[in-house]
């Protein structure tokens, strides 16, 4: 899916962008909850399994799973953070 | 409370210090974060940082929030570099002020904790024979 | 372990950092002490310090060598300066630097209680209607 | 006293120069404990009883009361600290 506001833009950093192959993404979620994405997204890329954690950000905010998402929302895999 | 939030190319330690001296305070405490030459024994080239600009900027001031909120603290400010990172480089530095020095203490340790917990930042570090992502390889 | 105290006119915090930075150390604690402008709301006009020199360098180094048992530090250097400062100026400031930082703020924490628990330095603080001896006066 | 071989310097600082209106002195000391020393100059200066605490150094170190103090050693009146 293009870039557009009928979409979610999708944002993969560090080692997630490595596994997936993908910087940026655009599909759209509307209505479903973050765990949903999260397990679709595990699906399409099974090695994403095998890190010690992968929180999802929604709009720059670390959100509850159960969390649905809006047209617009944008998400973000944040795999364990190593700053500092 | 005011306070300094940036991602930069380079740590300027003097500005950090700068925005939080003041004279209704008498401690300042810094803490500062280098590039070790070595992890586990392992030589490291150097160390790449990726950041999630806008959600590592409000996580930052989100500390900083909380860091007031425990300890009472009169200014902080956080500066964590982004790109390419030698060995020896400052990475990191934060600064509290308060008008007693533990307060300032444990704002500043907070603060450091809770970044490298929290703060959407990604460390690759580079070897002779390889390079992983810090913390997440598998 | 190496280590820097003096006894200076004024703080030279760039060469107090520069000391203990080190390739090997990922972490540098610093504290910095300054001139507040108001003890228990009375406005200080000027601060006067006073030190029995070689007594007060024997104990800072005595402080910088338990620093190093109690916390694994790799260095520690320690500034205080003598004579009279005015509000806003620094005053002392202790930097520790060693692999993991829990280790390096504890021994900055540690150095900067001792310090004011032992090191006979003296501060004299000048009001507009007189002068004391912080805690000496009776 | 004068200064010489044969006597011991006892300096003063802070609030306790003050109080006796000396810097440097100079006594023989020899055979005496600190105990002793810091009794007969709070006789001969009993506003030092006011402070809420008198060290006595000794040779830049802090020492035990029941120390016996030799010729040539350097003692000094070290009130409250209050560096940093």
């Amino acid at each position: 899916m293009e870039k557009s506001v009928n979409s979610n833009k999708i944002l993969f950093f560090g080692i997630t962008k490595d596994i997936t192959g993908l910087s940026e993404l655009y599909l759209n979620l509307e209505g479903k909850s973050i765990a949903t994405f999260k397990e679709e997204l595990t699906l399409k890329f099974p090695k994403l399994k095998l890190l010690s954690s992968l929180n999802i950000a929604l709009n720059h905010e670390y959100v509850p799973l159960d969390l649905i998402i809006s047209l617009g929302d944008e998400i973000a895999l944040i795999p364990p953070v190593s700053g500092g | 409370m005011k306070n300094l939030v940036q991602l930069v190319d380079s740590i300027d330690l003097d500005s950090v210090i700068s925005f939080v001296s003041n004279t209704s305070c008498g401690a300042v405490s810094i803490f500062l974060g280098t590039v070790r030459s070595h992890t586990k024994e392992k030589a490291v080239k150097k160390l790449l940082f990726e950041g999630y600009a806008p959600m590592a900027i409000k996580q930052m001031e989100l500390i900083i929030a909380e860091s007031n909120e425990l300890y009472g603290i009169e200014k902080m400010a956080i500066q964590h570099v982004l790109g390419e990172k030698y060995v020896g480089e400052q990475v990191v530095a934060i600064a509290a002020s308060a008008p007693h020095r533990q307060n300032a203490m444990d704002a500043c340790t907070f603060a450091i904790d809770t970044l490298k917990k929290r703060v959407p930042i990604w460390k690759k570090e580079f070897f002779d024979d390889g390079a992983i992502w810090v913390s997440s390889h598998p």
